[in-house]
């Protein structure tokens, strides 16, 4: 039946709903089920992290970094810390970079471990949810260990790491590890080759990989429209060129249908890093150096001048972009914040797509409105 | 039997009755306390934007009328199919028919797409779409 | 209920010379109270239980902290629902609002009264049970879409809209299905539908019959063969009936709006659907009347496919069965904590009691029979009767906590493409089959 | 009077009351919605009555039908219109002298039929199941109009989606 059209409405939704992941607001304008136009509202959770950024000094400034991405804040503290370490002209001690890597690894792992339980709350199965926040559970107990913070970690520092790791917490991880591979297995049984599950995400927001370059996609949302980049592997710091593993790509999937750069591919890509980041931490484990953990200047006080760098964090490419003019706190900071990057393309992908669709789209690009609003 | 219908009137005002008795004890019981922002329509915390009683989407008006014809022809079929047993044969051969010419209404209205929900007619933007 | 208060008159004296309807009307009042505060209790144990069931597959606690295993959370949060502030928004049609309750609750609260709850037992004896319980349950969409609409919420008219198109679309394959065993049961009587099964695998009535269908492959004479469960109407024609069967499983999930079918309440899209707007115990009546018609819908199942209140095994299996179960339950305790597989050994166990059973030859199926005390079976049938029923509603949930969630157009392209064309083919082929094996 | 058939015309009464209760609310609801949720009232009322001449397929039927399923197409045929809430009638109305007489002849006409009503469709103590009546009848007497219905069902059915269709595009 073409040409149907009835009333269009404008329907809020958000900031208090319980699938937008947090504050954010979507004005959608809808024809019955038919969304037709979808604007993301932001700056319900604005903090001003980048102003208090230009207020503090660098080292104080790293807890705040904490708060934008809370899922994953180690991918934070680390960007902060590398940006402030090429601004001095430094590096960290081996020990803390193989360590850093070790936390960052970990972080991704629970991060996408959230991204896979709502991802599976947002098409309506809820015990997936309930399964990822008892290994999640794991991973921050480990964090917490480390640091005594379960979320906002303010864990890795400029010039290395706030706290050295002991053998205990290294029989926990592979303790941890030996649990966690299996469950993988139980992911996918339950979810991943579900056929309801399938249906709804296969061929659902597909994003093709010249337009997903072209609004500066990154992370698994890249990765799964088959472009193969990762500044892990590209631009490798913290001496990940090192270590062993593959960047999973989305493809297509002809057996159950999906596509590559759907929903579908977004949802594996990260079950697929889960696993490469397991093999990581498995490196990093049998191999961390002795000797310094800690090693900065009394007084963090970098010559003038500009830098960027950036790091892969569990939603995409992090940037610490700073300027300083020889003080202790930075002229102007500007963060590159992947989720506000990513959720730049949905009301692209989110045009004529059922409600439903919709939601399983914005879930699939996973977003954390911390980092959004910043 | 009517005695019956007698009880089935009886269990409706019943359920009235409690329904009316919880409402009544809950009143007595319970606060209220109603201000401006509270009595709001619930739209994600932001105002209503326009009216909710809103013209609706004509795909459900098509498939009500596509369930009507078959639960008339359902509705029919009962009685059929209550003496199906005693007749034999004669019914399952008129049945047959019966059934058989409003199927061929199902199979036009089948391969007309009225079936079809929303999504079929975007399926094609959508491809569109893809190729930026 | 009649037949109950005609008894009631042989028996007792002093009720001679008074009208027979003010007994009734008094005693069918008594049932309807009793059985009004049963849905409530029903409902909150259903939830109390589910809670559990989630809890279970989920790998959490649940519910523990208000008595023994949290079993009185129900209790609690119905007082909770009591105290609740009961909002009525502004822009609302207040009487559409108010009454909205009332019609769903009604509409599910009314189809128990044809229930057959035991032998020759429900609160009435309608010749048109089934028609009747399939007509009053679609009155409930009125009450949704009128909830729906008088909230004058968005989120709330979706959730009423796909409701309404929901359940009538399921109605269809619901209807053809239940045709299609009517054809084998011949009634629309809920009691005769099951009181016309034998247990010796034969249906009462009209001409003689051998054995059903797949079991005279089995047994040569069937006077030798203890059919049981094996009579009741899912095993008249497989694989058709099976296919009814799971056919009418799917609409009931749809009917009740239970996953993978609760695009109605979606909560991650339509946040609750069309209950959205309201509160207290006005929400709590949407509640109840939802779980009450998961009942209702699994009874009807029961009663059409799994023999209603006939015991499934004779008395050496019913004896067998726990005591077998136990004997498992007592071997595995030692090796494992697993409630889990506790759990799983004693069934097994049950199972091959009752297997041992079936093959004892035993006759006796009622252990009302084999005590010699006649109204025992009215007690006996209840508890069959309620447990193949809760089994079903149990069933329901387990998918509940492991399923995704269809999207609009699947949900009305598995019922209108899939459902109901196959709905009409086996209408047809168990027309056929009554016909050839009449 | 004995006390069944008391109650039993309370009950007719009760419910040939809200019949015309709903009715009226029917006829001057400006609200359409009001309107259609009314002939809730109205359908119900009559299935009522239909049980009261133990009629017990018709009841059954009537709120299958009517309720389950017309009802709810006629709402959702409110919900496509515009301005659902407050309604301008645009159609004049016909003047009151015309509708007076043509309900007089109306209810002339039901009074004609009530006298001259076959006994046995009165009240009777009819106990059969009306159910397998009809589905004798079905299959002998009244077979051929029996067919002729499912082809009257399938025009509806194309016809129906066709307008439907066609007013869509429009």
């Amino acid at each position: 039946m073409p040409g149907i059209k009835t009333q269009e409405i404008l329907v809020n939704m958000g900031p208090q709903h319980p699938s937008t992941h947090g504050v954010l607001r979507l004005v959608i304008k809808t024809d019955g089920e038919l969304v037709t136009e979808v604007t993301p509202i932001v700056g319900y959770l604005h903090r001003c992290a980048e102003k208090i950024g230009e207020n503090v000094t660098y080292d104080q400034w790293i807890p705040y970094t904490d708060r934008m991405d809370y899922i994953a804040a180690m991918g934070n503290n680390l960007g902060i810390s590398l940006a402030v370490e090429k601004l001095l002209g430094m590096e960290a001690p081996p020990r803390a970079q193989v360590i850093r890597v070790l936390v960052c690894e970990l972080n991704r792992v629970a991060s996408h471990l959230i991204a896979f339980g709502t991802f599976g709350l947002d098409v309506g199965a809820f015990t997936p949810f309930l399964y990822a926040w008892r290994e999640r559970e794991m991973i921050l107990n480990l964090f917490e260990m480390l640091c005594g913070a379960r979320m906002t970690f303010n864990y890795i520092r400029i010039g290395g790491i706030s706290f050295d790791i002991d053998q205990k917490f290294i029989d926990k991880t592979k303790e941890f590890i030996e649990w966690f591979e299996p469950r993988i297995k139980e992911y996918n049984d339950l979810l991943t080759y579900n056929r309801i599950f399938v249906e709804r995400t296969a061929k659902i927001g597909i994003i093709s990989p010249e337009r997903a370059i072209s609004y500066g996609l990154t992370g698994p949302n890249l990765r799964a429209s088959g472009v193969n980049f990762d500044v892990r592997k590209d631009f490798p710091y913290c001496g990940y060129e090192k270590y062993q593993f593959n960047i999973p790509l989305g493809r297509d999937v002809p057996e159950i249908g999906a596509v590559t750069g759907d929903c579908w591919n977004r949802y594996y890509v990260r079950i697929e890093e889960m696993i490469e980041s397991i093999k990581i931490i498995k490196q990093t484990l049998e191999n961390i150096p002795a000797g310094e953990y800690y090693d900065a200047p009394k007084k963090i006080k970098p010559k003038a001048g500009e830098v960027y760098t950036r790091i892969e964090n569990a939603r995409g490419i992090v940037g610490f972009y700073i300027i300083s003019d020889g003080s202790e706190k930075p002229v102007r900071a500007k963060v590159r914040a992947p989720s506000f990057i990513n959720l730049s393309i949905l009301p692209e992908i989110g045009k004529n797509v059922l409600v439903a669709d919709l939601i399983a789209i914005l879930g699939s690009i996973d977003i954390v409105l911390g980092e959004i609003d910043r | 039997m009517l005695l019956d219908f007698g009880v089935l009137l009886l269990y409706i005002v019943i359920a009235c009755g409690f329904l009316t008795a919880a409402l009544v004890a809950g009143r007595i019981i319970r606060p209220n306390k109603p201000y401006k922002d509270k009595l709001t329509t619930y739209e994600c915390g932001e105002d209503t934007i326009g009216t909710s009683f809103i013209q609706f989407n004509v795909r459900f008006y098509v498939i009500a009328l596509i369930f009507l014809i078959f639960e008339v022809e359902i509705v029919l079929l009962f009685p059929w199919a209550v003496v199906y047993k005693n007749v034999g044969l004669i019914a399952l051969i008129e049945m047959g028919v019966f059934i058989l010419i409003l199927l061929a209404g199902f199979a036009y209205v089948w391969s007309q797409k009225d079936l079809e929900w929303v999504k079929s007619e975007i399926e094609t933007e959508k491809e569109h779409g893809t190729n930026l | 209920m009649k037949e109950f208060i005609e008894h009631l008159y042989n028996e007792l004296e002093f009720l001679e010379g008074l009208p027979f309807i003010i007994p009734f009307i008094i005693g069918s009042f008594i049932l309807a109270f009793i059985i009004i505060n049963f849905i409530a209790v029903f409902a909150g144990v259903c939830t109390y239980i589910e809670r559990k069931v989630a809890a279970r597959i989920q790998a959490r606690v649940g519910p523990y902290m208000v008595g023994p295993h949290g079993i009185l959370q129900w209790l609690a949060d119905a007082l909770k629902l009591l105290f609740k502030e009961d909002t009525v928004p502004e822009k609302a049609d207040k009487l559409l609002f108010k009454l909205a309750p009332f019609i769903v609750f009604a509409g599910s609260f009314a189809c128990w009264v044809a229930l057959p709850l035991a032998p020759a037992f429900s609160p009435a004896r309608l010749n048109i049970g089934i028609l009747y319980i399939i007509a009053f349950g679609s009155s409930v969409i009125l009450g949704i879409l009128m909830a729906g609409w008088a909230s004058s919420s968005k989120w709330a008219l979706f959730g009423a809209m796909r409701s309404a198109a929901q359940i009538v679309s399921y109605e269809v394959p619901t209807g053809l299905t239940i045709l299609a065993m009517l054809l084998i049961t011949g009634t629309l009587d809920m009691h005769n539908t099951i009181a016309q099964i034998n247990l010796d695998g034969t249906i009462s009535g009209g001409q003689s019959q051998g054995l059903p269908f797949p079991l005279n492959y089995f047994s040569t004479n069937a006077d030798n063969f203890s059919a049981g469960m094996f009579s009741w109407y899912i095993f008249r024609y497989p694989p058709f009936t099976f296919i009814a069967f799971i056919i009418i499983y799917i609409c009931a999930l749809a009917e009740t709006n239970r996953v993978p079918f609760d695009i109605p309440e979606a909560e991650s899209e339509l946040v609750s659907g069309y209950h959205t707007e309201y509160s207290g115990m006005r929400f709590s009546f949407f509640f109840l009347s939802e779980y009450a018609n998961m009942f209702v819908f699994s009874a009807i199942i029961t009663t059409l496919f799994l023999g209603g209140w006939l015991p499934p095994f004779n008395i050496t299996g019913s004896l067998l069965a726990p005591a077998c179960g136990i004997i498992l339950y007592m071997l595995v305790k030692g090796k494992t904590t697993d409630p889990a597989n506790r759990f799983i050994a004693f069934c097994t166990g049950a199972g091959i009691g009752i297997f041992l059973g079936v093959l004892s030859g035993d006759k006796n199926y009622w252990f009302a029979d084999y005590l010699g005390i006649q109204s025992l079976r009215f007690i006996e049938g209840l508890f069959w009767f309620f447990t193949k029923s809760f089994g079903l509603v149990i069933l329901m949930m387990w998918l509940r906590w492991t399923i995704p969630r269809y999207r609009v157009d699947q949900l009305m392209e598995l019922c209108w493409k899939k459902l109901t064309p196959l709905a009409f083919i086996n209408l047809f082929c168990i027309g056929i089959l009554e016909w050839l094996y009449k | 009077m004995s006390l069944n058939e008391i109650l039993l015309n309370i009950i007719f009464y009760a419910l040939a009351l809200t019949g015309l209760f709903s009715s009226f609310m029917v006829a001057t609801s400006t609200n359409m919605v009001r309107t259609a949720f009314s002939l809730l009232g109205v359908l119900f009322s009559f299935a009522g009555l239909y049980g009261l001449l133990r009629a017990d397929f018709l009841f059954a039927a009537q709120i299958l039908v009517y309720v389950g399923g017309i009802l709810v197409l006629i709402i959702f045929a409110i919900m496509l219109t515009h301005k659902i809430a407050n309604v301008n009638l645009s159609n004049e109305s016909t003047s009151s002298s015309t509708v007076i007489a043509v309900v007089c002849i109306l209810f002339a006409v039901l009074v004609f039929i009530a006298l001259t009503l076959p006994e046995y469709i009165k009240i009777n103590q009819r106990n059969k199941p009306l159910t397998e009546m009809i589905g004798n009848n079905l299959l002998s007497d009244s077979l051929l109009p029996f067919e002729i219905l499912s082809v009257l069902l399938l025009a509806c059915l194309i016809g129906a989606v066709y307008l439907a269709r066609k007013e869509v595009k429009e």
